[in-house]
């Protein structure tokens, strides 16, 4: 009987879960989705169900201040899309702009003040209230202030500008504290002292592309990363394609090709530091052959030496090709060149830069289409480019730190901690620093180590006004608003200084209750500049609020523009230095700023980790690009990992193969490698900047990052690099189809597009 | 007329191949891949405008991408004379679609605006249509993606987030054309007009490399775009006769320059 | 109504076949085989069959791709959808819609015209030998009294029958 | 037959039919335990995780969205294939060998196409839907797409499955008929059921023998047409190593040989544990094995024309997805295959090899090993290269996928085990017909008369 049950129960089991299956089966196929109710009982105002409402604003992600339209339904955001009468994006948006709803929405946000009640650095965090928190801040800062001893206050704050930088300023003039910096990683701090040097310019000019005929850009990847790549992106492709009679052609120097040395018509891949050279050699053919001007002379004596040949073995490139660059660019009806990003960090950066700009004084583009454009002062807040803190700012400050002479440092949002060199040595400094306050919204590297964490609102929920740096020929502000009701206890920046200020007892120097009273205030002096007074300046502020930008078309003059004859003879670009013996560190480390994640601030919104690597379609991870030749030579394939060492550190990264570098240089993408910043960033990949050595551009002290030697090892590990890309060849399948040139409009069609196929649908046009 | 009349002419209706020559419109994108700069701003808006799920690092690596439109790079000639050529790939929409004649359950198919449509509800997984497009632009649901809270905040309503085993594809942000449609019809238009309604991707689109509108209308900025001579469809020897037309990226020899 | 029969058994075919060809020679009506096996040569003796099998077969099969096309094309027309830029009553692929449902049809036929025509499955209770379908082989005919069945008994065992019963079945 | 000097008897044969089916040793129920625990261990707790978790718990991916789910159903519908169109074409030209195996055969068939239809949900994303291919009238008022290949399944692979199971019943009747005058309880109950009252009159007989035979006609177009219809799942899309003409008649030969090595293997295991020592003998596999041999020959002619069709070609898409079949991940699979499928079939030149059942056996399950590998390969590596070289990938099956795939020949055996307590494995009356008639004085041996074709 024995065997009966058991087979009893076989049946049963079977029974048993062919019936599981099947109910399972009928429950998925009659279920319901979950629906929610529309989540308010009392809808806010301009709330209306199913009908999307739409805020302008302004794009905090990167520097450039783009202007954004935001798109609501039911109180939430949902899509950031461009605001098109914004004149720097013109209704545009770049990966990383797009990305800022998962800042918003991030799951790893700071969601109310917290205080480290353990070790420095641990996961000691509690919940406390924003009085106390504030109470906290606020008696040290009283006491300091009362004590006279300010300068013993530091504010680390990002890149900001509009009036929250002039309420940063004037909250710590009323400290007494001088010890204000704007700290980004990638500020083009050489490209400042360069312009001020050659044209005694303290901003940044703009770059007419869109009316160019021959750009050249030294090194700067300006569609992709820097200083205002939407806007680049505009000016190239208008530049391509929307004259009637013109094609833009673009020439990209530098050592490893970036997104837009793809896209340019020809990447020439100079040894790193020689960029100048290249530029100077350009330059004297301008001179010989179009340059007219009554400063020829000091011109020709100073580029007398800078032929083609002579600088064709140190930037490794054919003679004739340099020459041909240089002949096609003084041929060109508008030229233009650039330079920038990382091929332009080297120790010689801001001669290399003023050789650069150089040409573009030398070929005549100054305030014409196409060429170079310089900018008013900002429409609003103040120019903070005197507050950019370069990398020896970032050193003293550690020195200070700790020699003791820093109480209290607040940081605003920014992260040295993983943007500075280990070299730095900037976490031990911080630790000698008696209170350290982070206004951060994320938990990244920096406010890890906070003592009291006042987290504040991402800029998609606060006040703020903007004015991009640099403009676009004429003074442009805009206002950026709160398109949804913020996520948490947090508060905007603004806010919390002000709220700081009141705890000092600065009432009356900041009388302001909020952000938002501030900036109002702020804006009726440009009201009252503007309208002369003649409307309200509620029917201004409405309408300000309502295009999200306000902006004059009052240009500058350029005839006034020259050169001195010191800096001139002075023009001399010098050798770049590098960390690090040749025979020891055989490569070049070319740390560059990834599409995507840009410094490491994109790190942490999922969109970005996922968006394949513009060049190599690599998700979510590092890698060390080698030329293949290199790859040959190590004996390594992609997914090798190898171990990159400097002088100053090591980090190991699986290879990537990548076709167009120069065999002597590798290069990592910058952006990954965070400990904290939450669960997308943490603990993947590895941040390039950690092995940096302390390498400085001797004028501005700004970091050489391009300026470190490394060696390669094998470590015999192998990995799969993780890539959405397959083949990376088109074997003669003709899909990127090629036109060698651009035939006029008009011409005879190569697609007949309404029936190529027999059976294709007929189109009929109906009168509208 | 007699009922073998009648029938006839329905029948000459029923097998005349332009028997839907009255669509509403004919949607087509233009992408200049001489503007093309593989920044993949499109990539990101169209992720967040329909709801692409967030699938993780493993699933990537298994090869399970979820992007609608992504861009596929080739590199052409070695080092250093090397170009790296970028173009976005996505629903083609093509009017000979081979999906839809695959589908057993007509879970996909043209619709009044000559769009490739896909029906969620419908679809019963058979991932036929993905094996039949030769352009690769067919991603299936692997399993029902979740977001972590609060992401799932910034959900568009207006599009439907799909459950495990579904297949899905580029719409070409159809709920901005329906919405377009509403209004031209609250408006008192019959028709859409020219730059109305772009899909994200082509709104967002720093180069302007992505033009879309109606060919039917001559005037339209995509129809003019159709006469570039640089023009061109990818696997045009296919027959498939996609709505997508690309501009040919144009490569001046830096010798003859 | 009750049908009486004589059945004999026979241990081989043709010894069952000769006694059903003299049964039938005697006036009998025409008796019924029971046997294992198909057994040859019985059209010879007791005349030929007719099958209606093979026209169920081609009706079913006309049926079918009848119905097989009007399924594809009529559903292709009520539920209109354009599909890959093709028509909407589309030959190539409807012909193998139409194909199956022609085969499908056509065994569904042919296998009602077997059950027709076979008289299966059976409804009423009719005569039968257990043995037939092990390894004798029985001949039954119908007798109306016992003189009757003692006359074919007769010529059953003249054959060779090694038994003879008399069964009844209820008639038709 | 040294254990039977008796002569075979018709009433033999009805003895060991009945007692096949009645009387059940312990043996059989270890293996059906074994073959029921490996059906609900490898497949369907596999399968519900599956359906709980999705489809990704298999390894397809973008390029490959199709897998072994696929290359099982075809394997299953290919292995179908030997035995009701083999089972017709016999009875069309009237060989007589068939008549042991046919029974058998076509109960693989039948079982084959069960099976292949589970891994059709399996495959889908969304099973519960899966009645919506069905043409049926709704309140919706939605039909199924006709214009389909994946419907030209639906309706071939549902035909099929209708035909083959009404032949395989038709052929059965006078069996059942004859079982169920020797049972007592339930199988009396059923065999009364199943029999429908057959007698065994002459007109019975006629009218079975014409029907029988029109089914057999129609079965073999519809056979052909389904393996046919199944390649063109593939051939009429347009992925580069797919979309060939040659596909159908490739993919009827490919299903002919494997299903007919699966007659082997079926036959080996009816003849050892069935005690059918005497119907199916070393004939039966001699005739297999000259038809395996063939099959082979044509089916390694298709593949080298595929070979050379896409060399010769001399465009990029054929030839690099010939390159990454012959050359690329698969490659050992591919080596395989033609190892297991055109080489080792060659060993049946010699008659003394076709005759030993053991290597037969295994020879048989080889093959089988290969021409599951070649619809994986079908499935697997032409995916993988199309025609963006961009979107490339590589497909590896899950372990979930693995499961399921051993989990069918569960599936398979335990529909196979309960048939042969349910059926009578083997055709009584047609065992009959080949042997020496009562009151008749032959020499031939049950199951040989006629010889091979």
């Amino acid at each position: 009987m024995a065997n009966i049950e058991r087979r009893d129960f076989l049946k049963l089991v079977g029974a048993g879960g062919i019936g599981a299956g099947a109910g399972f089966m009928l429950s998925e196929s009659t279920k319901h989705p979950l629906e929610y109710l529309v989540p308010y009982a009392v809808p806010p105002e301009e709330f209306s169900s199913g009908i999307a409402t739409w805020y302008n604003s302004v794009c905090s992600m990167c520097s450039a201040g783009c202007g954004i339209t935001v798109r609501t339904r039911e109180g939430r955001a949902k899509k950031i899309e461009g605001n098109p009468a914004h004149p720097v994006s013109q209704g545009a948006v770049c990966a990383l702009g797009q990305a800022g709803l998962q800042a918003l929405y991030n799951p790893d946000r700071l969601t109310g003040p917290l205080v480290q009640n353990a070790e420095r650095g641990s996961a000691g965090f509690v919940k406390t209230t924003w009085d106390e928190a504030l109470g906290r801040v606020g008696e040290t800062l009283s006491a300091l202030k009362a004590a006279g001893q300010g300068d013993r206050i530091c504010l680390l704050t990002e890149g900001v500008g509009g009036h929250l930088a002039e309420l940063f300023e004037r909250f710590m003039a009323e400290l007494g504290a001088d010890r204000l910096l704007h700290y980004e990683f990638a500020h083009p701090q050489t490209l400042y002292a360069a312009n001020q040097r050659l044209f005694g310019e303290t901003r940044l000019p703009y770059y007419d592309l869109q009316n160019a005929d021959y750009v050249i850009s030294f090194g700067a990847d300006y569609l992709s990363t820097w200083i205002s790549p939407v806007h680049h992106s505009l000016g190239f492709g208008r530049s391509r394609h929307a004259r009637p009679d013109a094609r833009g052609y673009f020439v990209q120097v530098e050592p490893r090709m970036s997104v837009s040395g793809a896209a340019a018509d020809e990447w020439l891949a100079a040894a790193p530091g020689t960029e100048g050279l290249f530029a100077l050699a350009i330059a004297r053919h301008l001179v010989e052959k179009r340059y007219r001007g009554a400063d020829r002379d000091a011109w020709a004596a100073a580029l007398d030496r800078y032929t083609p040949a002579s600088v064709a073995e140190a930037v490794d490139l054919p003679a004739a090709r340099i020459e041909r660059v240089a002949q096609k660019f003084a041929a060109s009806k508008a030229s233009l060149a650039i330079g920038g990003g990382t091929a332009c960090s080297h120790t010689n950066a801001v001669a290399t830069l003023v050789a650069v700009n150089a040409l573009n004084y030398l070929v005549g583009n100054l305030g014409k289409p196409g060429g170079v454009v310089f900018n008013p002062e900002p429409a609003v807040g103040r120019d903070t480019q005197a507050r950019h803190a370069t990398y020896r700012a970032m050193r003293e400050l550690a020195d200070a730190a700790r020699a003791g002479k820093i109480d209290v440092l607040i940081v605003n949002n920014t992260n040295p901690l993983f943007t500075l060199p280990d070299a730095a040595e900037f976490a031990a400094a911080l630790q000698e620093i008696p209170l350290i306050v982070s206004l951060s919204s994320f938990p990244d590297e920096t406010t890890a180590m906070a003592d009291v964490i006042l987290p504040s609102h991402t800029y998609l929920e606060s006040w703020g006004d903007h004015s991009p740096e640099p403009g676009v020929g004429f003074p442009v502000g805009a206002v950026s608003q709160p398109v949804v009701s913020p996520l948490y206890n947090t508060r905007a920046t603004g806010d919390i200084v002000l709220a700081l200020a009141r705890q000092v007892g600065l009432d009356e120097a900041l009388p302001w209750p909020s952000m938002e009273d501030y900036l109002r205030d702020s804006w009726r002096t440009i009201h009252a500049q503007v309208s002369g007074g003649t409307e309200g300046f509620d029917t201004f502020w409405r309408d300000i609020l309502r295009a999200g930008v306000w902006g004059e078309d009052t240009g500058r003059d350029h005839a006034s523009v020259s050169v001195s004859r010191n800096v001139i003879a002075s023009i001399d670009v010098g050798e770049p230095e590098f960390a690090g013996a040749e025979e020891t560190y055989p490569f070049v480390l070319y740390p560059y700023e990834s599409n995507a994640l840009r410094d490491g601030r994109g790190a942490n919104l999922p969109w970005l980790q996922e968006l394949p690597d513009a060049m190599t379609s690599i998700v979510y991870g590092s890698w060390i690009e080698l030329n293949p030749q290199t790859a040959a030579q190590l004996g390594v394939k992609e997914g090798d990992v190898l171990d990159v060492e400097s002088p100053y550190g090591k980090i190991a990264a699986p290879v990537y193969v990548y076709p167009a570098i120069r065999p002597d240089v590798i290069a990592i993408p910058i952006g990954q490698g965070h400990t904290e910043y939450g669960r997308y960033a943490r603990n993947r990949g590895v941040n390039p900047i950690r092995i940096l050595a302390p390498q400085m551009e001797p004028e501005t002290g700004a970091l050489a990052w391009s300026a470190t030697r490394v060696k390669l090892t094998r470590t015999g590990r192998h990995v799969e690099l993780v890539k959405t890309g397959g083949e990376s060849r088109e074997l003669g399948r003709d899909i990127v189809q090629i036109a060698s040139s651009t035939p006029a409009q008009g011409e005879a069609r190569s697609v007949a597009l309404q029936s190529t196929r027999l059976r294709s649908i007929p189109i009929t046009v109906e009168p509208t | 007329m007699s009922f073998i009349d009648q029938f006839a002419e329905q029948w000459q209706a029923y097998r005349k191949p332009g028997y839907y020559d009255k669509f509403d419109y004919a949607w087509t994108m233009t992408i200049d891949l001489d503007r093309c700069t593989g920044c993949e701003a499109c990539v990101t808006a169209c992720q967040a405008e329909n709801n692409l799920p967030i699938v993780g690092e493993e699933e990537i690596a298994k090869g399970r991408t979820m992007h609608w439109i992504r861009i596929e790079r080739y590199w052409e000639g070695e080092y250093p004379d090397i170009k790296l050529r970028f173009i976005p790939m996505l629903c083609q929409q093509c009017d000979a679609a081979p999906c839809e004649t695959v589908c057993p359950v007509s879970a996909t198919y043209h619709n009044q605006d000559g769009l490739n449509a896909q029906v969620y509800n419908r679809c019963i997984g058979t991932r036929a249509c993905a094996v039949y497009c030769p352009y690769e632009v067919r991603y299936f649901n692997y399993q029902t993606h979740h977001w972590d809270t609060p992401l799932d905040q910034q959900l568009n309503p207006d599009v439907t987030v799909r459950e495990k085993g579904v297949m899905e594809k580029c719409t070409f942000c159809i709920q901005r054309i329906r919405l377009a449609k509403d209004t031209a019809k609250d408006d008192g238009r019959r028709r859409v007009r020219d730059g109305e309604v772009q899909p994200a991707c082509v709104q967002t689109c720093p180069t302007e490399a992505l033009v879309f509108g109606d060919r039917q209308d001559p005037d339209s900025a995509v129809a003019k775009q159709l006469n570039d001579p640089r023009a061109y469809r990818v696997l045009e020897e296919l027959n498939t006769a996609p709505s997508v037309v690309y501009l040919k990226k144009v490569e001046v020899d830096a010798g003859a320059r | 109504m009750v049908s009486h029969q004589a059945v004999g058994l026979f241990p081989a075919p043709d010894a069952a076949l000769a006694a059903a060809g003299k049964l039938k020679g005697a006036g009998f009506a025409t008796p019924s085989l029971m046997s294992p096996i198909p057994m040859e040569g019985v059209e010879e003796v007791l005349g030929e069959k007719k099958s209606v099998i093979k026209r169920f077969t081609l009706m079913g099969g006309i049926i079918g791709g009848i119905c097989g096309f009007l399924l594809a094309a009529g559903t292709a027309v009520v539920y209109l959808h354009p599909v890959g830029g093709r028509p909407i009553i589309t030959i190539p692929p409807f012909l193998i819609i139409t194909y199956e449902m022609t085969i499908l049809f056509g065994i569904l036929f042919t296998v009602l015209g077997f059950f027709i025509s076979a008289r299966l499955p059976a409804i009423r209770e009719r005569v039968y030998v257990p043995e037939a379908a092990v390894d004798k082989f029985a001949v039954a005919v119908e007798v109306d009294d016992d003189a009757h069945f003692q006359k074919a008994e007769s010529i059953l065992r003249e054959a060779g029958a090694e038994e003879v019963r008399a069964m009844k079945e209820e008639a038709a | 037959m040294p254990d039977n000097p008796r002569k075979l008897q018709f009433a033999d044969v009805n003895d060991d039919v009945v007692r096949s089916l009645t009387q059940t040793g312990s043996a059989y129920y270890i293996t059906l335990t074994v073959a029921i625990t490996v059906t609900l261990v490898c497949f369907f707790f596999p399968w519900f995780y599956q359906l709980n978790y999705g489809i990704g718990a298999a390894g397809m991916n973008q390029p490959t969205v199709w897998g072994t789910y696929l290359a099982s159903f075809i394997f299953w519908i290919g292995l179908s294939h030997s035995g009701t169109l083999l089972s017709c074409v016999l009875h069309i030209t009237q060989s007589s060998w068939r008549k042991a195996m046919y029974r058998s055969a076509e109960a693989m068939t039948l079982f084959s196409l069960m099976v292949a239809g589970t891994m059709v949900m399996v495959h889908v994303g969304r099973p519960w839907f899966i009645h919506w291919t069905l043409p049926y009238p709704n309140q919706m008022g939605l039909w199924p797409n006709f214009r389909s290949p994946l419907m030209f399944d639906v309706m071939a692979i549902t035909t099929y499955l209708t035909g083959s199971s009404i032949f395989i019943y038709m052929g059965t009747i006078p069996d059942f008929a004859a079982v169920r005058d020797r049972t007592t309880g339930w199988r009396h109950h059923m065999y009364v059921m199943l029999s429908l009252g057959w007698r065994g009159t002459d007109t019975e007989w006629h009218r079975l023998g014409w029907a029988y035979t029109f089914l057999a006609v129609l079965i073999i177009p519809l056979a052909v047409s389904v393996h046919s219809i199944v390649s063109w799942d593939f051939a009429l899309s347009l992925v580069p190593a797919l979309h060939q003409t040659i596909f159908a008649p490739y993919f009827v030969v490919g299903a002919i040989y494997s299903g007919t090595a699966g007659i082997v293997t079926v036959m080996f295991v009816l003849r050892k544990y069935m005690n059918f020592e005497h119907y199916i003998t070393d004939l039966h596999f001699d005739n297999l094995g000259k038809l395996l041999i063939v099959l082979s020959l044509i089916w390694t002619y298709i593949n080298a024309l595929e070979l050379f069709t896409a060399w010769y070609s001399g465009t990029s898409t054929e030839y690099e997805a010939l390159k990454y079949k012959l050359f690329g991940y698969y490659a050992w699979l591919y080596w395989e295959m033609i190892l297991f499928c055109a080489v080792a079939p060659l060993l049946m030149i010699s008659k003394r090899f076709r005759t030993s059942f053991v290597p037969m056996l295994i020879l048989s399950i080889v093959i089988n090993i290969g021409m599951y590998t070649e619809r994986f390969l079908i499935v697997g590596t032409s995916l993988s290269r199309q025609y963006l070289p961009d979107s490339w990938g590589v497909y590896v099956p899950s372990s979930v996928e693995i499961s399921i795939m051993v989990g069918t020949l569960g599936m398979f055996s335990t529909l196979f085990l309960i048939f042969v307590k349910i059926f009578p494995s083997i055709s009584i009356y047609e065992i009959k017909e080949t042997m020496d008639q009562p009151g008749e004085a032959a020499t031939s041996t049950p199951g040989t008369e006629g010889g091979a074709d």
